[in-house]
């Protein structure tokens, strides 16, 4: 059975259902992103595990024990907040003991315990300063280390990041990471910036109007997204129009071309002459020939945007405007705007999407 | 919407219930109390004869009118002194903000009674400022002497009202429009800290109009003294006295509320402001 | 009558302040109201719930001072007449009526002259008090806790002076320090009994049942009971052990800054018509005697009057036993009742 | 560094405000706090407050001061932690917000009466008490002109002030540190005594000192309650300055000089322990 | 000449030099990048331009006028705040109209280019709104309209987009060029995302403690780096180490292999046996061998982050922990960790650096 169990579980304000039918099972010591736009009840569903809402439907677990009714002091829960929530009156020393004293731990062992969160955290020599005194990154990882030190079941952090600089941002997800696969430590982690997601997590859920829209691998969300909104909120696509040819041999006929999309096999309701949308990303278009490649499409560039590492042509194809991603390299020629390129790519990489 | 944003809710508000009806209760009993005495003028029954009385009654009209004046006055006056100071500080004198608000605070420090007594002995006759040898002398006397008790209130709301905006920010966006120091005043600054200077124009309604001490230490004929003298010769108008000055008070901290709560572009009574600073503002370009 | 010059010196002045005149007092809104039609002067009332005492050190304070805070004339307790005069408060002036003002109520030299007269009384709030009580001893009993109160500070009110006085008299005291300081001890007792309640006796307070009882001149109370109309019911006794008469004078600020208004004012108190104004307010109008005499009063007025038999057993306290009081109610009253 | 000096002349009008009209009163009544009424030095004013009615009053003046700012402050948190965070309805807050702005500056006259038509003598709840309980209130001692019928008087205005200052305070709490402490294992009480509190204690300090300063100035509720019966400061500089026959301006500056003195330690009474409070703040 | 000039600009803040000696000419309908770390002076320079600050020393020239100390209300300069700065007692249209009607502009001229504004933002039907009714995206729309609508001779921005979400900033940063190209408007835009100011301006800055450590086109400043804060600061960097072999044929070693780096060639003070750093971006090592590379170097997989369109291979190499990315395509296969791999590169991308 896994650690942590959600089932079922609903929560509804008034008249306003924030979640619905939510089912999640997390294995010990695994990292669960929630990724979804803003209120799709990414926060209420970790809220509830936290016991800070009553559910108004649904069972939560915590390993062979039921939590749903009880109280969030007894759930032995780290929590991590968007706005650190450090509390201001005690330094950083104090936060960080502040559940060991709690827990009438002695005083000696919370003195061993704080000095190695601290330096869990790297943050050993700001032990004596308050919050106002250190920057939002530097909060953050008190607050992370104040959640860790009593040594919770679950971790939990609602957006920790997203009031952080890109820059620091990126280096405390590592930290996060780093630290979570230390202490083996069960985490969800909500947040909505797919990249982060999908960088940090062993599976994602993508949350979607209180639902749980897909719950898989980074690669599984990415590469095949099970509905046209997670497609879109992961990653930017590109659409096509195409016409189906032979259903049972899965090919497709576009701007001239004729080619089999194995993505469409696994489809049933599909006769020959329906027209059916096509997605790639902007990644698996290339204007070079490619060893996997199979598709050529002729187009016209309309503009190109450097954007450091990769740059983003913008072309017209089949008469769509598409985006397609070329590394900055050496041998890479930046292409002028308004000449004709082939595009190429691998219908492997094509994704179908439902109307 | 997020209802109830930093007040989690508590499980079992049966003691929140207890200490607030228990508030309430302290709070209205006194009122009510006094409401039904005003009704005893006529004895066995329950009138409104002590309220017909007064609102017959010249002085009262008399001595009303003369503190509401005054106060609009000192409303007037705190405001013009005010809200440059605090404009000026945020802007230019960040530094100085300390000392300003330290300044702003004497007054509930120094008990009214102490400034007034100050006030007689300093500003007699042979002094270079004699503010206390004529009627109209007097009186303006007590107008600074309402802007002296109100500055504590009029400082804060005005200076909360601009720290709520971003002053500096604000300042600079009408400078690179072409805006010329006034014009920003006039046309930015003040509508927007307009509803705290409300804020703190009914706060010091509410102060000076019962007041009492500086009044009838400067002899004026005031509503507070007249309350005192009321409440010495009679019986029953004090009380209705006391219920209309509660309700006056009310009835401008149920203003004030208004003017603070409504945010621009909901515009229920304030049309006439609008306009008439649209007026202003083509006069100045 | 007042001479035509005087009216128009007065008329140039414009105005009149006046301190201490509450209008209730002895009719004295009417009167005021008379005197503002009559000559088409505007009067400047400071204070006036200042006790005589205020009175004096208000033309103090405002010597040269020539704006609306000096006060022009006043009104003061018998025994403060010749201590202003004493001062240099005051400035001499004879109203023409002077030869029908008794002798012994008025400064030879002009200087301060009498106006009216009453004797002590206490009112008492028959809701509280159905049964009245007769006279200071009766009140010295428990059910009267709580229930007994002055009008004021005796070391500035006239008026709450001879209260204390009074008292004295009904304990035994001789004329003069002897008996306020007999007094002094009597409300010392009261206050230790808690009967004495520590708030200042009025109208509202008497309606309200704060101050059940209070002592005050029978004209001021007769005029409270007229107002409150029988809600509550009051009664206005004046105590069998003690019949205090008290005489009033006027005299006109040395430093009045409307001098002529002043003596205008004083001709129209001592006419017909300012004494008629005074007895309407149950004031015994100092040239009472004159008029009936003559035959001015109207029946209807005399009708209205306290019996007069009260006036009768009244004693009027000399100028010495009233100034040998104020020094010792000013020595020994905040001693011995703790209050500053 | 130092601002260019022009900027400074923006301050210009307020600062001649304050001095003209603040601090130059105050210094002279310090001055005259010194002299004789024939302008001598002389420290013979500054002695008589020592005397035993002058120094009773004063002491009267602070215990029933500090009574009633104490019982306003604890009071008011009270009340506004029910309001803000006891889980009631939101109008019930806005209802009470108004109300103490109003009430806040309901003190003298009106505020004498009321509670004289609800506690006097044939007040209200006197009434009641004796007619529906069978308790004669003013039998058993107690007095609205006593002390702590005062001091009850005073919370009528203490409470909503201390309300009204309080209740920004009160909601600058966030709901993020109670959730975290709950989530490393707190009570709420537990929360309340280690983080609530000593966050709101400089407020509450600031709101204490107010509350004091504004006890301490009254004058018009004790002049409409008692006349000039009860013996606080402010009624004896009232007497002073009213000029009865005791008399002496210079007595009168000693007297004011004593109440500006009060404040003034007491300030920085308070700004010591604030500041031992406030340490983690900027 | 050029349109805006700034000479030797120097702004002292008591003790503290927050910009000395800065350069820049910008020419007509330029679009300009600032970019730099925090602190690094960017919004002191662009207050300066503005005339909010005094420079300390220096010219600025606007034009042909020299505005060193002209007012900021008489220099027809529109500014663009980060925290958008509309005044909330005006609607969008009396904000927009606000600088118009200062200039004293005929009322219905006002209303023409009020409404022309509001169509170049798109938010025409929200004429009537107050900034509280706005999300942060409409409300930088509206004031950058204000601050065009007085047609100002030049458009400063200081971090417009850094309040705004990820989604909203990418497109508005591409509404911002758009209308900076229709209206060929000179335009400062202050950023500390290199991606906004790669992808945005015909030239960058980069700032660092107060100088322009380079400026350049976007491509020059990611390719050829001038100095090692600017190319640690744009983009990701692996670095080796490298022996110079033979300086005349800019040839050195590495790892036991041989290879000429083209940029050494332009390098004078080089020995042989020197050793020099190389650096390589993440984009530029493949793990399958191009059509340009030269050089391969053999090394272990240490771990792979999924990143969405790309994925970073963490790999040892040369002893050297390195990054590498790979575009996710149905082709790639995802190494394993501990898998022994051949990084693959191009001696024309590596960067040469100054130690
Ligand atoms: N206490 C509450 N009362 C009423 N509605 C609420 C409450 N809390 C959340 N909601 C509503 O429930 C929905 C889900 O909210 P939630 O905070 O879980 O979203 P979220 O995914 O965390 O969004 P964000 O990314 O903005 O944080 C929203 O529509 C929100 O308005
Ligand atoms: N008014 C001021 N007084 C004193 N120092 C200042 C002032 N303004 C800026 N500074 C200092 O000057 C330096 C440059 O500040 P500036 O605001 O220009 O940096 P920035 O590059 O815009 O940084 P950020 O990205 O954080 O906005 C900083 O060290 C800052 O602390
Ligand atoms: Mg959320
Ligand atoms: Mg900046």
């Amino acid at each position: 059975m896994s650690f942590l169990q959600l089932q079922a579980l609903g929560k509804r304000f008034g008249e306003h259902t924030a979640v619905a039918g939510f089912d999640l099972e997390v294995e010990q010591g695994e990292f669960i992103a929630f990724l979804g736009p803003s209120g799709c009840g990414k926060t209420t569903v970790l809220r509830m595990i936290a016991g800070f809402e009553t559910p108004s439907a649904g069972v939560i677990r915590i390993g062979d024990e039921e939590v749903t009714r009880l109280p969030a002091n007894r759930r032995h829960i780290g929590m991590v907040f968007q706005s650190y929530a450090l509390f201001p009156n005690m330094s950083v020393y104090d936060n960080v003991a502040f559940g060991l004293k709690i827990a009438g731990m002695a005083k000696r062992e919370i003195d061993v315990r704080v000095r190695e969160m601290l330096a869990l955290i790297d943050l050993e020599p700001l032990a004596g300063r308050y919050a106002y005194q250190m920057s939002g990154g530097q909060q953050q990882r008190v607050a992370l280390a104040r959640a860790l030190a009593p040594r919770p079941r679950v971790l939990l952090l609602d957006e920790p990041l997203s009031a952080l600089d890109a820059r620091i941002r990126v280096a405390l997800r590592d930290d996060i990471r780093r630290i979570q696969r230390e202490l083996g430590i069960t985490t969800v982690f909500v947040t909505h910036d797919q990249e982060e997601a999908l960088s940090i997590s062993d599976r994602v859920v993508v949350m979607h109007q209180g639902r749980a829209d897909q719950i898989g691998s980074p690669a599984q969300i990415y590469n095949r997204p099970a509905t046209r909104f997670v497609a879109n909120f992961v990653g930017t696509l590109n659409t096509f129009e195409a016409r189906v040819v032979a259903p049972s041999e899965a090919l497709v006929e576009m701007a001239g071309q004729r080619f089999c999309v194995p993505a469409l096999a696994q489809r049933a309701a599909v006769a020959a002459g329906d027209t059916i949308t096509l997605a790639l990303r902007p990644e698996t278009l290339g204007i070079q020939p490619h060893g996997a490649d199979d598709v050529t499409l002729d187009g016209e560039v309309l503009d190109c945007r450097f954007l450091g590492s990769v740059i983003r042509v913008q072309a017209e194809v089949a008469g769509q405007r598409i985006a397609c991603d070329i590394f900055n390299q050496a041998g890479t020629l930046e292409p002028r705007p308004g000449e004709r390129i082939a595009v190429h790519f691998s219908a492997g990489d094509v994704l179908l999407l439902d109307d | 919407m997020r209802l109830g944003k930093g007040a989690p809710v508590t499980r079992w508000p049966l003691l929140s219930w207890s200490i607030v009806l228990l508030a309430a209760g302290y709070f209205l009993l006194p009122l009510y109390a006094t409401f039904q005495f005003s009704l005893g003028m006529q004895r066995g029954e329950l009138s409104f004869a002590a309220y017909h009385w007064l609102f017959g009654s010249d002085r009262f009209l008399d001595s009303l009118s003369y503190s509401a004046v005054a106060s609009l006055l000192a409303i007037l006056a705190g405001t013009l002194l005010v809200v440059p100071t605090v404009y000026w500080v945020r802007l230019k004198l960040p530094r100085a903000r300390g000392v300003v608000e330290f300044a702003s605070l004497l007054p509930l420090i120094i008990p009214p009674i102490v400034v007034v007594f100050g006030y007689m002995r300093l500003y007699g006759d042979g002094s270079l400022l004699p503010l206390t040898t004529s009627d109209g002398r007097l009186d303006l006397l007590l107008v600074i002497g309402y802007v002296v008790l109100a500055l504590p209130y009029m400082f804060r709301a005005v200076d909360t009202g601009m720290a709520a905006i971003d002053i500096v920010t604000l300042t600079e966006a009408a400078e690179s429009l072409g805006a010329s120091r006034w014009r920003i005043v006039v046309s930015v600054i003040f509508p927007n800290v307009r509803s705290a200077i409300v804020a703190g124009a009914f706060l010091t309604l509410s102060i000076s109009l019962g007041e009492f001490v500086m009044a009838s230490l400067l002899s004026r004929p005031a509503f507070g003294p007249y309350l005192v003298q009321m409440g010495q010769d009679y019986a029953y108008q004090p009380a209705a006295l006391a219920i209309l000055a509660f309700v006056i008070t009310w009835v401008c901290m149920a203003l004030m509320q208004f003017f603070a709560l409504r945010k621009p572009g909901q515009r229920v009574l304030p049309r006439l402001w609008a306009g008439r600073a649209t007026k202003k503002e083509r006069e100045v370009s | 009558a007042p001479s035509q010059q005087l009216i128009d010196a007065a008329k140039q002045e414009g105005m009149l302040t006046t301190i201490a005149l509450p209008h209730s007092w002895c009719g004295y809104g009417e009167v005021i109201a008379g005197f503002e039609k009559k000559y088409g002067i505007k009067v400047n009332e400071l204070n006036p719930n200042a006790g005589s005492g205020d009175e004096l050190q208000a033309i103090k304070a405002n010597k040269g001072n020539t704006g609306p805070q000096a006060p022009d004339v006043i009104d003061v307790g018998l025994s403060f007449g010749p201590v202003a005069k004493q001062d240099g408060l005051l400035q001499p002036y004879k109203v023409s009526t002077w030869d029908s003002i008794p002798d012994d109520a008025k400064d030879a030299e002009g200087y301060w002259y009498g106006d009216y007269y009453g004797v002590l009384a206490m009112g008492v709030n028959r809701d509280i008090y159905p049964e009245s009580p007769q006279s200071f001893a009766d009140l010295n009993a428990s059910e009267y806790t709580n229930g007994v109160a002055l009008a004021g500070d005796p070391r500035t009110g006239n008026s709450v002076m001879m209260t204390v006085y009074a008292a004295g008299i009904a304990n035994g005291g001789k004329a003069g320090a002897d008996a306020l300081n007999a007094g002094i001890a009597y409300f010392k007792q009261l206050k230790d009994k808690g009967i004495l309640v520590p708030v200042n006796g009025t109208a509202q307070n008497i309606a309200q049942g704060t101050t059940p009882i209070y002592f005050d001149w029978d004209y001021n109370l007769l005029a409270m009971r007229d107002k409150l109309d029988g809600n509550p019911p009051i009664d206005v006794v004046v105590p069998s052990d003690a019949v205090v008469a008290g005489v009033y004078v006027q005299g006109i600020s040395a430093y009045a800054p409307h001098p002529n208004a002043a003596k205008l004012w004083m001709e129209y108190l001592y006419s017909d018509e300012g004494q008629l104004g005074w007895l309407k307010g149950y004031c015994h109008p100092i040239r009472f005697n004159d008029m009936v005499e003559r035959d001015v009063v109207p029946q209807a007025l005399l009708d209205r009057l306290p019996p007069a038999e009260n006036y009768r057993k009244a004693i009027f306290p000399t100028l010495k036993a009233q100034s040998e009081a104020k020094t010792a109610v000013a020595d020994n009253w905040a001693r011995e009742m703790g209050v500053q | 560094m130092g601002s260019p000096l022009w900027r400074w002349l923006g301050l210009l009008p307020f600062a001649l405000f304050v001095l003209l009209f603040l601090v130059l009163p105050v210094l002279y009544l310090v001055q005259g706090a010194f002299q004789t009424p024939q302008g001598q030095f002389t420290f013979d004013n500054l002695r008589a407050l020592a005397s035993p009615t002058i120094a009773s009053a004063y002491s009267l003046s602070i215990r029933l001061s500090l009574v009633s700012a104490g019982l306003g402050a604890l009071g008011g948190l009270l009340v506004c932690y029910a309001l803000v965070h006891g889980g009631l309805p939101s109008w019930l807050r806005h209802a009470f917000t108004t109300f103490s702005g109003v009430a806040s500056n309901f003190a003298g006259v009106p505020l004498a009466f009321a509670f004289i038509a609800t506690l006097g003598r044939l007040g209200l709840v006197t009434v009641l008490l004796r007619d529906l309980f069978g308790i004669n209130l003013y039998a058993s001692g107690f007095s609205l002109f006593s002390f702590w019928g005062l001091a009850l008087t005073y919370l009528y205005f203490q409470l909503p002030l201390m309300l009204l200052i309080i209740t920004p305070a009160m909601q600058g709490l966030k709901r993020e540190w109670q959730e975290a402490a709950e989530s490393l294992g707190a009570s709420r009480a537990q929360y309340w005594r280690r983080v609530a509190l000593p966050v709101l204690t400089p407020s509450v300090l600031s709101c204490f000192m107010l509350l004091f300063a504004n006890a301490f100035g009254t004058l018009a509720t004790v002049v409409a309650l008692t006349g000039a019966n009860f013996p606080v400061v402010p009624i004896l500089l009232f007497q002073q300055i009213r000029g009865n026959v005791l008399y002496n301006p210079n007595l009168g500056f000693a007297l004011a000089l004593g109440m500006v003195a009060i404040m003034v330690v007491t300030n920085l009474l308070y700004f010591v322990l604030r500041a031992r409070a406030e340490r983690w703040q900027r």
